[in-house]
């Protein structure tokens, strides 16, 4: 009975605290204030604080939140915290160094359907609020989603082909497995046929996270903030969460599937290390394409992403299914 | 605990609303200019929103025409509460060299409490920066008396 | 035998059905006087008689599902003689009752709808004749051990379809569909009697199992004829490319309880016809060539319904191209001839039948309060109808693959048996499949995005704010389906292990199907296994997305999230209108036909190619009908 | 495709950010800039030029009269003001400056006015003169207070 209880309180745990609720709230928000600041600092400015983004969700979560007349309430409130939770389940099946918390439950393929569900909630939470402009914003972000599956269905699918022929299984999607392979034979990037996978991945990350310049779905110029045109207040500060927290997730699916084999065993470490590999993809893919580019129209980020990253996922794909 | 720190917060980072009622443009430049690297006012918090509902301070440039003035005040109905009014430049406190127009409508003053006065014609961006760290100050106080 | 044994249950569970039709028409089908009582027991008829012919199907489970009997039935006394099947005979295996229980599902919920939904229709009498026969009409295909009562059946369905179809014939365009309908559907039921009287001149037995036994090894040219023309005629009743547009005008004129029947069973009859062709009766499935023709129809499908799919502006021709490219997901899962791929297409079409058929019932409740589809007209339904936004949200849900709703369920399975299969044969061509079903499946995502955008979600347009939620018996019959939609989507183990591994297993049986209706059979069952690489567990994800979300809904709440400012006088405020950029509130619905043409506009050459193609005349469809029938010819001579 | 900011991103990550840390680090205004206005009263000889020169309507003047002479209250509302300096260039005495202060902020009323106070004496009149000069009767009219704009 205790045994019971005590696995119940420790995988609890894993959901609240780490890798849960907490630790993606606090390094989702740290990856985002690192990644503004470094952002400026490519852009020769000082940049905000690297924990603006905490103070930026505390304001918010002080601010009155109107709901419009024309919203429906009950999908408008809780389509941010739909988003929140499905993005913290799928945080809990991304391994940390050989270490998940839910061991073998989802696999590749199951993680790219999850992801859907965060974007799925704002775009129905967008839908919800009525405002025309929400509705030109989710009509982008599904335009987006629609650009990153291509490449990301490609990407998991040459990585499924080469760690199953290595296995000697034929394919292999399960995560966990993934990650168990490249403890033994280190990281797939090493791997020159998967090098294009990774860099169309790195090319993903933006996409999916709705980060500049593909985020002509939150363009705040054009369309008054997109989809988030009415929200304010606290279900604001929960989507700005769901977006630091959706950095974090492809960050460390990155890492998973990349860069794994990269650690020492102790989770606590292991953690820490991650993280930092995480900000170093968050500067590469994130920061650094955000400084050096400007806004992209939809109709551009659907043909650059069906067309040039894809084109680099196919050829990691063909190479990994001829074994070159 | 919470709400000294949601108070700390919401001096730290001001989301500014724009709002143009018929200006120059002179004012509109120089708030984008404290965007730019020289001035960079990111690292005091700040950042342009899209939307009033966003928004923690509303910026007013221009003299309020009679055409701007009801979606002046409809956007500043909509910005959520704490939130703090500041007109930029001379137009909208007082009309400026408009004044007395047929078409001018202002001063905002006499339609809803303006918080910040920043004058200027068009007012230096140091100017500005000092303008909207007294508004944020104003805004704290108002998050405060919630 | 006694009446209550369980092998008359097949028979019952047909006769049930017309024999309901007889009694409708018996109290007189046409309605005179505006009798209510008669109409309630009109209404009540139907009702009843699906849910009989579904409690004798349920009844069937344990024996044929669990037991792995087949059910050979002879009608009246004659059976084999000379060695030849002269009498006609029922043979229901685990394959034949998983798609009767689909069906009759289906019958009896729409029946259920039909209640309310037909109430201010003309002449519900013939409606329900109509759909009575039709229900008769499929149960008997599936059931059927006699390609010829095949060929019947096929005929009464079709016609009770086209009848059914224009129905509604001040509706506009109905008449026209239904006629599009009957020509092509005619051709296909011509062509199906063809192949039937080829075969009885080649074998002299109209048996399916005897057929089974005897065409393997012995097939000739006029075999292949056979062949080439059965394929063509199912493949016109399950609407597969190149028969779609039928299917659209069809959906879209026909009223949604028709509309239900159409996708989720006729559609499933045409499936079922195909599976018994291929796997039984020429038993070709071995053949790489029959492989790729099933994949490659199904691929086609899938993929050129969903574009089409998106570029429609009605409700229901939308529903109908998606049921298309649903239905080629099953035609390509079950031609991968592996046991994964058979139970995963299986569980594909009963998926297809359950949220497809919540989706036109959906579809129906906007219709019958508003009186439109159009996806132009409507928006902002979901302050109005609230209950049915719910379940429409859970059937788009269902076919966009969102875990953890049955669509993904079946579409992961679908997954692993399209890459299983490529890595297999290390056909780089099955690998294609896999992303084509990928994208096919956010594509769908992206039109009931557009759909729940402009339908449900948006603005309301100011002549639908009278609008009320859709009478309970419409919402029952939608919250059946939606229970079930969640509930196969929550367990796709058990459904698995209970209703699609045996009718997949009975597919590779095929020795057994001929030797329980009395006919030697040299096929031995193959050893098959479902081995799926993949791991998906719906209820833990669920329960930890529960904890999560609870977790913060409460971290939430004690963060004053709730405390919202609702407008509380009905005077106007300016803070609780809608920023328009400072402008007063119009009207302004972003949605329609052209919600995503960020998309449309790099395929724009491949969508005035699909415009052009699809020209809507009924002699190019049947002339489509012609080329399809010409080429599968040519494909099979060369490569049976 | 082509990104013409790589390298000045790469680079400018490893240098010092141009920024002007200004609420902390003071700034001042380029000399000639016209910012906050500073009057001298000691020096106004209530000519009224910069009242009648003003584009914007800023400058306002009130008479009492008291009874060394008249108290003239010249004030200036920085909040109307097109920092033009026009009224400085035509201000015979130099009474008028524009400073390079730019820290003009309101917050109540009355912060962003700039106002001087000076007595003007009427000049001694020689007992017995057969008639007043036109001068002083223009410079009574002009004394009048233009209609001060609301603020």
């Amino acid at each position: 009975m205790t045994s019971i209880l005590l696995n119940a309180l420790q995988y609890l745990g894993y959901i609240l605290i780490f890798p849960g609720f907490l630790f993606c709230f606090v390094c989702g928000m740290l990856l985002c204030g690192i990644d503004r600041k470094l952002v400026a600092r490519m852009q020769k400015r000082v940049g905000p604080p690297i924990l603006q983004p905490f103070y930026d969700f505390f304001k918010l979560c002080g601010k009155e939140t109107i709901i419009p007349d024309a919203a429906s309430r009950t999908t408008f409130l809780a389509a941010p915290l739909v988003g929140l939770a499905a993005l913290v389940v799928i945080q809990l099946f991304v391994p940390i160094h050989g270490f998940s918390a839910f061991y073998g439950m989802a696999d590749v393929i199951v993680i790219l359907y999850l992801l859907l569900i965060p974007a799925l909630a704002s775009i129905l939470g967008a839908a919800a609020s009525g405002s025309p402009y929400a509705g030109i914003g989710l009509s982008r972000e599904m335009v987006t989603i629609i650009s990153c599956e291509l490449p990301l269905v490609l990407i998991l699918l040459a990585i499924a082909k080469t760690v199953g022929n290595a296995l000697g299984t034929g394919l292999c999607f399960s995560l966990s497995a993934i990650a168990d392979y490249q403890l033994v034979h280190g990281s797939l990037i090493t791997k020159a046929r998967m090098i294009p996978a990774a860099i169309a991945m790195l090319l993903v990350i933006p996409g999916e996270t709705g980060n500049h310049p593909f985020d002509a779905a939150e363009a705040e110029t054009e369309i008054c903030e997109g989809m988030l045109a009415e929200y304010s207040g606290g279900p604001l500060a929960v989507f700005k969460l769901s977006h630091a927290v959706k950095m974090l997730t492809l960050t460390s699916l990155f890492v998973a599937l990349f860069l794994g084999g990269v650690g020492t065993g102790i989770t606590a470490v292991d953690g820490v290390v991650v993280f930092i590999l995480c900000v170093i993809v968050t500067a590469v893919s994130i920061s650094f394409v955000h400084a050096v580019t400007a806004r992209l129209k939809i109709e551009q980020i659907f043909k650059y992403y069906w067309t040039v990253v894809s084109g680099l996922a196919l050829v990691s794909l063909v190479l990994a299914w001829y074994g070159l | 605990m919470f709400k000294k720190l949601i108070e700390e917060s919401t001096a730290k980072s001001p989301w500014l609303f724009h709002i143009n009622s018929g200006s120059c443009n002179g004012c509109d430049i120089e708030l984008v200019a404290i965007l730019t690297p020289r001035y960079d006012v990111e690292r005091l918090g700040f950042k342009l929103a899209g939307s009033p509902r966003q928004a923690d301070i509303v910026v007013v440039t221009g003299p309020i025409t009679k055409q701007s003035l009801p979606r002046v005040l409809r956007s500043i109905s909509q910005v959520p509460e704490p939130r703090c009014i500041v007109t930029m430049g001379s137009c909208p406190q007082s009309g400026n060299v408009f004044k007395g127009s047929y078409s001018v409508a202002g001063p905002l003053s006499k339609y809803v409490h303006v918080d910040v006065d920043i004058a200027g014609c068009a007012p230096k961006p140091e100017a500005i920066i000092d303008g909207l760290a007294l508004a944020t100050q104003i805004l704290k106080e108002k998050r405060g008396q919630m | 035998m006694s009446m209550l044994n369980y092998h008359h249950f097949p028979i019952y569970s047909i006769m049930v059905l017309f024999f309901g039709a007889f009694l409708i028409a018996a109290i007189g089908g046409r309605d005179i006087a505006k009798n209510r009582k008669t109409t309630g027991v009109r209404a009540f008829i139907p009702l009843l008689a699906t849910a009989a012919s579904l409690a004798f199907l349920i009844a069937l489970i344990k024996p044929v599902m669990l037991g792995g009997e087949v059910i050979a039935y002879w009608m009246g006394s004659r059976g084999i003689s000379n060695g030849y099947a002269i009498g006609i005979a029922l043979e229901v295996d685990a394959l034949s009752l998983f798609f009767a229980l689909l069906i009759a599902t289906a019958l009896f919920v729409s029946a259920v709808y039909s209640i309310k939904y037909m109430e201010h229709d003309d002449n519900i009498g013939q409606y329900y004749i109509l759909y009575c026969m039709l229900g008769g009409g499929v149960l008997g295909l599936v059931l059927s051990g006699d390609i010829f009562n095949m060929f019947i059946m096929v005929e009464i369905l079709t016609f009770a379809a086209v009848a059914l179809t224009a129905f509604r014939t001040k509706v506009y365009g109905a008449l026209e569909a239904a006629f599009k309908y009957l020509v092509v559907g005619c051709m296909g039921s011509t062509l199906i009697l063809t192949g039937v009287i080829m075969l009885y001149a080649q074998y002299h037995t109209l048996n399916l199992a005897q057929l089974a036994a005897l065409i393997p090894g012995t097939m000739n040219n006029a075999t292949k004829l056979a062949f080439a023309l059965l394929y063509i005629g199912f493949s016109t009743k399950a609407f597969i490319v190149p028969f779609h547009p039928l299917a659209a005008d069809a959906h879209g004129a026909a009223p949604a309880s028709i509309s239900v029947l159409i996708s989720g069973v006729l559609t499933k009859s045409g499936i079922y016809g195909i599976i018994r062709l291929t796997y039984f009766l020429f038993q070709t499935m071995e053949l790489g060539a029959m492989q790729f023709m099933l994949v490659f129809v199904g691929s086609v499908s899938m993929f050129v319904c969903v574009t089409m799919a998106l570029a429609q502006h009605d409700f229901k021709r939308l529903l109908a191209f998606h049921s298309i490219s649903q239905i080629g997901y099953v035609l390509a899962a079950v031609g991968l001839s592996t046991a994964l791929g058979i139970s995963a297409g299986l569980y594909h079409a009963m998926n297809h039948t359950l949220f497809k058929g919540l989706l036109f019932l959906a579809a129906g409740a906007v219709l019958h309060e508003t009186g439109t589809t159009d996806l132009g007209k409507l928006g902002g339904l979901s302050k109005k109808m609230p209950h049915t936004t719910v379940l429409f949200l859970i059937g788009a849900f269902s076919i966009s693959g969102v875990p953890p709703f049955n669509g993904f369920a079946s579409k992961w399975m679908i997954y692993q048996a399209t890459y299983q299969k490529a890595v297999e044969t290390g056909n780089i061509g099955f690998l294609l499949v896999t992303i084509i079903a990928l994208i096919t499946s956010v594509l769908t995502l992206a039109s009931f995005v557009k759909v729940s955008q402009s339908v449900f979600f948006g603005q309301l347009p100011a002549e639908y704010e009278n609008v009320k939620e859709v009478p309970f018996g419409m919402r029952l019959a939608m919250g059946i389906l939606a229970v079930l939609c969640v509930i196969t989507g929550l367990v796709p183990q058990l459904v698995t292990r209970y209703l699609t591994e045996p009718a997949a297993r009975a597919v590779f049986r095929v020795g057994d199907y001929i030797s329980s209706m009395g006919f030697a059979s040299q096929t031995p069952a193959p050893a098959v296994s479902f081995a799926q690489v993949g791991v998906w567990e719906p209820i833990s994800w669920l329960l930890i997305l529960c904890i999560a979300l609870l977790a913060v809904t409460i971290v939430a709440v004690a963060g004053k999230y709730d405390r919202v400012s609702v407008r509380s006088s009905e005077t106007v405020d300016t803070k609780y209108q809608l920023f328009y950029g400072g402008e007063d509130n119009f009207h302004s619905q972003v949605g329609g036909g052209d919600l995503f043409w960020g998309f449309k506009h790099n395929w724009r050459h491949y969508f005035s190619f699909m415009h052009d193609l699809h020209s809507g005349i009924v002699n190019d469809y049947a002339l489509w009908a012609v080329v399809a029938l010409a080429l599968s010819i040519v494909f099979v001579m060369i490569v049976l | 495709m082509d990104f013409p900011f790589v390298r000045e991103a790469v680079v400018k990550l490893f240098s010092k950010p141009s920024t002007q840390l200004y609420p902390a680090v003071p700034s001042e205004a380029a000399p000639g800039y016209r910012g906050k206005i500073v009057f001298h009263p000691e020096t106004c000889i209530n000519c009224g030029m910069c009242e009648r020169v003003c584009a914007g309507g800023a400058i306002s003047t009130t008479v009492e009269k008291t009874e060394e002479g008249d108290k003239i209250t010249r004030t200036f509302d920085l909040g109307s003001c097109t920092f033009c300096n026009t009224c400085a260039d035509f201000c015979s005495r130099h009474s008028i400056e524009l400073t390079r202060d730019y820290h003009m902020i309101g917050v109540e009323e009355g912060d962003l006015l700039v106002s001087g106070t000076f007595i003007k004496a009427p000049p001694k009149r020689p007992a017995p003169k057969p008639a007043p000069t036109p001068k002083p009767v223009e410079e009574k009219k002009a004394d009048t207070p233009a209609p001060a704009p609301e603020n």
